[in-house]
């Protein structure tokens, strides 16, 4: 029985003869012995961190992880160099709780402090909280600002947002009791006011959207703010280093998943909810915040800061329940925005533009059907008139993984939505598309 | 306030060497920039570029590219090691903050979550290509069901927080079929706050129950606010007290006679592995915090893993899609029939979840009830050891964490829990969780986890009788520590008040 | 001499928790130990026990278990995690260690050197097993010699003074080969400890040449002390004032007319990457100091990479097994047909050979031109900016490093070099190079290196005038700095009147 | 062309302003243009961290890694935990400079202090340097101290020391000129006298030896001390776990390889060259020597130590050349030891030594043919009647490295020497044997 506890059974004696007990099930006495399991739980342990290691990483190799990632949807492959890596693995930032006392925490502190830098910059917003749980949550958390802050209980959804947000969304809206409607985005864009009345608190739209076209911003702003409803914009973190930031072209509340600056791609998790908004509505933030002040000899220094909206503070009062957020992933993103830098991160969206667009340009020629003839940054939506999950797992065989099946809300059509990355290369590009030729002829 | 602690440097930017073992402020890394300096490098595709400008309208992109930073890849890995160095952390010395289980991370775990064959899976890859994982989580939910004595779990909630809200619409859904019209929660006086919060985002309303003068909850108050609007009830046991509910079986009687179910916070499990049950005293409902528990890294905040397992009545309502074995070996994803939704984009933090599995494992049954049995003697010992300088706030025997009071020490001295939480930040120590739970004055609630050896307990408890010592002497010299940290009393009110929350509101 | 920064705890052994950023000192990790406290597992073989005593006679074995310490995982990774936050590196700070190429170690190479395909080869295995390793070494070997400008090199030498010794034995080969008859290396009185050292473990006698009044190595003095009894000269170029020897072809001339061969010590080639190679000056012998030019992390002391490369005419005397190419596309061993024999246990430092040829890589030849180029830049800023304070020993335009004289300040002021390096550190810079090369006075000797931006030369170059300005203000103070490091100025003297060398020493 | 150089071009033309320059190659103008380059370097770069890593990569994946390793010969496949991984990564370890300025090198100083006593501790010396390159560096600076104390020129190896330390020792002796004279061991055991005359310095003995079995130390040293000879022996610092420490039973300076004490195998560098010995003997110790002392405030402090005997004071004088050495090897054996403690060490050695012991009674029920009958610990030696560098080829095919082939100096009969670690389960040896069995019958 491996364990970490240090205790010798000299010590041991010597702690319970100092607690005036005989054996350690005393400790335990006082709770009923009708409620003790008496017995050993009922699994196989292992013998050692060797065992488990190889114990699980046969289990880890039954993964087809060698199938080159076609796959986007909110989840990237992207570049992570071993800076980044590196850095973030460091144990003072990996082991550290909450930055409760200050003064042994500004290494956390104040990483939080330029990442939330950072988020707003890339956002064009004016405050971002130090992280939700994932993009999803993320948008829960600024559909429940817009309830409670216009006190109505309606939210106008583009039916573009990626489903999985879709479906947290629906699911925390039980307990907030939220109507969440689903539009189409085409009918959003030609006739927003339609969907508008007078309990919308807000409309949410998602660019580049679900299907990996761009939608126009600027076209839905003016509605939105003349109703006086709150415009929360999806929007993933590299795509927004060119476009226009939303912050600056009327979106309230800007969310994503930080997935793609700095974390490996992980099965989904842990990753990171970004969460940025207007200044005016900083009270209703959800999650930490990190400030900059001055401890007693006038040195900077940082500190979480509008505690009172906090649930520990604010218990039932409180508009929102995050404790444990993903803090070491913010720490991430901050190390990996530094490491991109100014020219880095358009480097990284100009490389995977063109790496799309020549796939793109490949399966034209091989006259593949692509759902939406609009601009699209690195990823886009193919049409087939075969079985979709087929077609996924022929390519898997083939050693890809070609990308990720969505179903359209309202005609049920299947696509697959492929994405490319800076990390794909020209010959993985083209023996891709060759296995899709193979595939579906 | 002085700004001397940037000093810019002729070439405009700053400097990138500051004291090592110092007591200056580290720049930001933005004062690091300078114009066209890089750090990045992209891999050669071998691909043609095609501008993004050549095919994308103006409409849609940014007049100017975005400003993050422009810093050598050497300045910005300094900047970071030194971030580093400001940082306490379980891996820097004893961290004995209640309710938070700051024990220690075994490295090999950090191993395991690097490994490139989870690690470099993707969320959207079908379930064909993700046996390995599949079978992680499937493993993993069965040996939460078997350690808290319940039917089935989710593994989405990505923290307890969001384990707790997974749990109350969980109840939410039951309550709704079985046409139970309820809009009530009961939630003691000394729950964390998140319970509280969690309520109201379910949709519910809060009624509170008292302690009473063993710690326990209230029998009698209970029984005077219970009544069929009563969904449920939250609790942890042991308790945010570090007491173990006794009557917890008369508890879940009361609340199952009106219909309503128990939930577990299982912020506490660490002191009754492989000993008690939350299935087992009549819990219907269980989130766990694989972060305290089951060790893995907090991170500064974050992440964690909020799992939340259930008795058999309610596994139908259970988020989806779950990872399930199916009969022929093989494993796949399946929605509960009456399943409350999706709780996260993906399948949670599933490195976490890796990370706990591969926890668990290497201690095995025996080596769990170690854990809570040596996390529940060094609590006690810690207890019985401070008696004479500050009293437990109950005098009963703990569980695995132990809440003082200096209530009567603040009286006599003037010493408050702030300051020797402040002062044992300058002896090394991180300092225990203060005034929480609330309805302890002046609390200080120590957890020193089993992983803390008799030495370092003998020297924490050393130290707060040494500060104890030295405030009774000269009070005005211990509101003033610490002195040996980073940095000392920070401003909080300042920080509030005028709010710089980016490097771009400065001077604002 | 006090010992109260062991705290005895009344358990026996010493406390673990020792102040993050305080100045306590830190334990030995033999304070720690408490007998049946243990940290390790290993790995479950499936294979049953078989007693050491049961097989082997007692004669052979140890009458006690050897005692090494007996701590828990927990206190052993915080003890040497404390331990590294009680040590300056690259990766906190400007480290313008002169002779010493203290630049950035990038990350990637870390990454490298941990990729399982190359970690894990066993040293012993054939040729056939080994074929990366053995492309690895080729082609390192290739580059080297196209850097330097020579036919072929070996790579055991594990650090520059094994190079030297090598190239010296190298030499003696040759020449006993030829017949020569010779029993002198001439060495300037400039050149670096481990020249003469490795020639007498050669086997030849050193003579000394001169320095002239520009820095350079004293024709003059050369030609008296030159004879046919020279086998060779050792130099580096530049030299270890950081000058360039401008007569290095004359050097090689009057060398090779007796006969005698010429050594390069490649601790200085940072200067001139692409620029110059030493196999164009004439030289027939070159080390490189992987760790220094190639950035290899030096780890504290070591480990290094010292590969030698020479001449046409030599390379039938290299170390052997040496890895080759073959015409058919495959790699093998190849012992050279008048090797000197084997250097190294096995083939030298792999993984530092890897990381370096990693780094070649990365930069490419304009890269490393860039390297280069930059080095100097920044050295001959720092001697301009710094002027004024304490001149250039030598006020001649510097390659990568300068070698600063704080003579005539220490006789005007009492401020010595030593003190500007001790103050140095309190300011978080590491310390220069001092009373380095000997024959300077007061030596300060500063090689910022490439990676170091304007900003840090210029907050290094305010931190030396302020520490002038101070110490003329008030000397006595600046001679107890530093006062912001883990330990104050060292008796260095007590240390080595009284050795103890051992925990176990301790109080002998 | 990546780069670490952080230079603007703006801020080369402000520092080229400064020095009056007009341009970068003005910095080389003193240099004589018949010696410049004139050229770029003649070989390929690559363009990111990432093509780096990729293209050496597939250079290494020709290494044949997944061989099960059943070679030793001094270097061992052992198991290292994460722990003694992820502390010796530590940037502050890594990327420190030798500890110059001890005021704030106390982490490497103390860590090597440790180290020493640990060495001390296992090998039954006084004194332990800081490391040297590797065991036959050790071996050849033992050799040194003993010629150049006794003022003698000949010492006396057994034939069954590794036969690489012996070539690296002959190579160091030209420089010396010592005379080094191998001598069978077993004829070194049955009439020691008889190779010791008045100039011998030193004899030298290796346990357990290059064919796996063991010496008896005891039976040696009476007549080498009473000669006046300096006894030196090498041992594997794993096996000193259990072993009669040599410094207790006469031996003057004891050496070894530190790879089994938690390096990986590296293709045989880094390594650690462990060097001890008596204390009278300390002012010829070759390396670096820490030593404990006070601070200004009296605070302890570690400082290197009798620096008088080291080449940069004593240069030509000095008895040895070695600058840098191994430290952060030295670093990670006191890490790896910590770990193991008093406990853990026997266990490995007792896991080794059960490992080893079933291969071989597996191996005999094969009727396989041992070099030796005599008492091994974990490596012994098998004799074929078939080219044994063809069995370690077609092993290898079967995925195995079945060993490492020695040939003995006198007879020239050539061996398979196999070892077995902590670190292989029966199922490996099981395959093992089964495999060997196959290919040699
Ligand atoms: C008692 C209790 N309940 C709930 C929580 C919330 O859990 P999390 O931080 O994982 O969201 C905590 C965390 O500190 C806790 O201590
Ligand atoms: C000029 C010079 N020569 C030789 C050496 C010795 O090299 P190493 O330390 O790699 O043995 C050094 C190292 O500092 C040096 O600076």
């Amino acid at each position: 029985m491996p364990t970490f506890t240090p205790h010798t059974p000299e010590e041991i004696k010597q702690m319970l003869g100092f607690l005036g007990l005989d054996s350690i099930s005393e400790l335990y006495s006082h709770i009923p012995d009708s409620l003790k399991l008496g017995r050993q739980l009922a699994f196989q342990g292992l013998d050692s961190e060797f065992d488990v290691l190889s114990e699980l990483s046969l289990t880890g190799e039954t993964n087809i992880n060698s199938a080159i990632c076609f796959a986007g949807y909110g989840a990237y492959d992207r570049l992570i160099p071993a800076a980044t890596k590196q850095l973030s693995a460091r144990s003072e930032f990996v082991t550290a709780y909450t930055p409760y006392q200050p003064e042994v925490a500004q290494g956390v502190l104040q990483a939080i402090f330029e990442y939330q830098t950072f988020i707003t910059r890339l956002y064009g917003t004016d405050i971002a909280n130090a992280s939700l749980y994932d993009g999803s949550s993320a948008l829960v958390e600024a559909i429940n600002i817009a309830t409670s802050l216009r006190g109505s209980k309606k939210v106008v959804l583009s039916e573009s947002i990626f489903h999985n947000y879709r479906q947290v969304a629906d699911t925390f809206s039980k307990g907030t009791d939220t109507e969440i409607v689903t539009v189409k985005e085409s009918d959003l864009i030609e006739d927003l006011e339609r969907f508008i009345d007078s309990k919308t608190a807000a409309v949410v739209v998602q660019t580049p959207n679900r299907y990996g076209y761009l939608v126009d911003l600027e076209e839905l702003s003016p509605t939105i703010s003349k109703h006086g409803c709150l415009f929360i914009v999806v929007m993933d973190p590299i795509a927004a280093s060119v476009l226009k930031p939303p912050g600056k072209i009327g979106a309230d509340i800007v969310v994503g998943e930080g997935q793609p600056i700095g974390m490996p791609l992980s099965y989904g998790g842990p990753y990171l909810g970004l969460f940025s908004l207007r200044e005016d509505l900083v009270r209703k933030l959800p999650g930490r915040l990190v400030g900059r002040t001055y401890d007693l000899d006038s040195k900077i220094a940082y500190v979480t800061t509008l505690r009172s909206r906090e649930q520990d503070i604010r218990r039932e009062k409180a508009s929102s329940n995050v404790c444990t957020n993903q803090t070491l992933m913010a720490v991430t993103a901050a190390i990996q925005l530094s490491w991109l830098g100014t020219s880095g991160i358009l480097k990284v969206a100009q490389n995977s533009f063109s790496a799309a667009h020549y796939l793109h340009s490949e399966l034209h020629k091989h006259d593949f059907e692509f759902a939406y003839d609009k601009p699209f940054l690195w990823e886009f939506s193919l049409r087939f008139n075969q079985n979709i999950d087929k077609i996924i797992d022929a390519m898997l065989e083939e050693g890809f993984l070609a990308g990720v099946k969505v179903t359209e809300e309202f005609s049920k059509e299947e696509f697959l939505v492929v994405a490319a990355t800076e990390k794909r290369t020209r010959s993985e590009i083209d023996s891709y598309v060759n296995a899709l030729v193979k595939i579906t002829r | 306030m002085s700004e001397t602690n940037i000093r810019k440097a002729p070439g405009g930017g700053n400097a990138a060497s500051i004291p090592l073992m110092g007591n200056k402020a580290e720049p930001t890394i933005f004062e690091f920039t300078k114009t066209h300096r890089k750090s990045s490098n992209l891999l050669n595709q071998g691909i043609e570029k095609i501008d993004i400008r050549s095919a994308v309208a103006d409409k849609y992109l940014r007049d100017e590219p975005v400003n993050l930073v422009e810093v050598s890849e050497r300045d910005m890995v300094a900047h970071f090691t030194r971030l580093s160095h400001r940082q306490y952390s379980v891996d820097l010395g004893a961290y004995p903050l209640g309710s938070c289980t700051m024990k220690y991370n075994p490295k090999f775990c950090d191993e395991l979550a690097s490994l490139g064959c989870f690690k470099n899976m993707h969320p959207g890859a079908p379930a064909s290509a993700v046996q390995g994982w599949l079978k992680v989580m499937v493993d993993l939910e069965q040996i939460l069901c078997e350690i808290t004595g319940m039917s089935q779990a989710t593994l989405q909630p990505a923290a307890g927080a969001q384990g707790e809200l997974t749990g109350l619409l969980l109840m939410k859904a039951w309550h709704k079929d079985q046409d139970h019209r309820k809009s009530t929660i009961i939630i003691p006086d000394s729950a964390h706050g998140t319970n509280p919060a969690s309520v109201t985002l379910g949709g519910y309303k809060v009624k509170t129950v008292g302690t009473n003068e063993l710690g326990s909850v209230d029998l009698e108050s209970l029984k005077s606010i219970l009544n069929e609007d009563v969904a449920g009830i939250m609790l942890t046991n042991p308790n945010t007290l570090g007491l173990f509910e006794e009557d917890i079986v008369e508890v879940a009687q009361l609340i199952h006679s009106v219909n309503g179910l128990l939930y577990y916070d299982g912020a506490n499990l660490n002191a009754i592995l492989g000993k008690v049950r939350p299935g087992d005293m009549g819990f219907d409902i269980v989130h766990l915090n694989l972060h305290k528990t089951f060790a893995t890294p907090h991170g500064g905040g974050g992440p964690g893993a909020g799992p939340v397992a259930v008795s058999e009545r309610l596994i139908d309502y259970l988020p989806g899609p779950k990872p399930v074995l199916l009969d022929d070996g093989y494993y796949d994803f399946k929605i509960p029939s009456n399943s409350i939704g999706r709780i996260h984009s993906w399948h949670g933090n599933s490195l976490v979840l890796l990370r706990a599995l591969g926890y668990i494992l290497f201690h095995g049954p025996k080596g769990l009830e170690n854990i809570s049995e040596m996390a529940v003697l060094n609590a006690n010992w810690l207890k019985k050891r401070l008696e004479s300088t500050i009293p437990a706030a109950y005098d009963r025997p703990v569980m695995h964490e132990v809440v003082l009071s200096a209530q009567k020490l603040s009286k006599e001295s003037g010493i408050k829990a702030l300051d020797i939480a402040k002062a044992l930040l300058d002896k090394g120590f991180h300092a225990p969780t203060v005034y929480f739970p609330l309805l302890v004055h002046e609390a200080l609630m120590f957890e020193p986890t089993e992983t803390e050896s008799l030495d370092t307990l003998e020297e924490l408890a050393e130290s707060i009788d040494m500060i104890v010592e030295d405030g009774k002497k000269d009070l005005e010299a211990i509101k003033q520590l610490p002195k040996n940290t980073p940095v000392r009393r920070v401003d909080e009110a300042l920080a509030a008040r005028k709010l710089i929350a980016t490097f771009d509101s400065i001077g604002d």
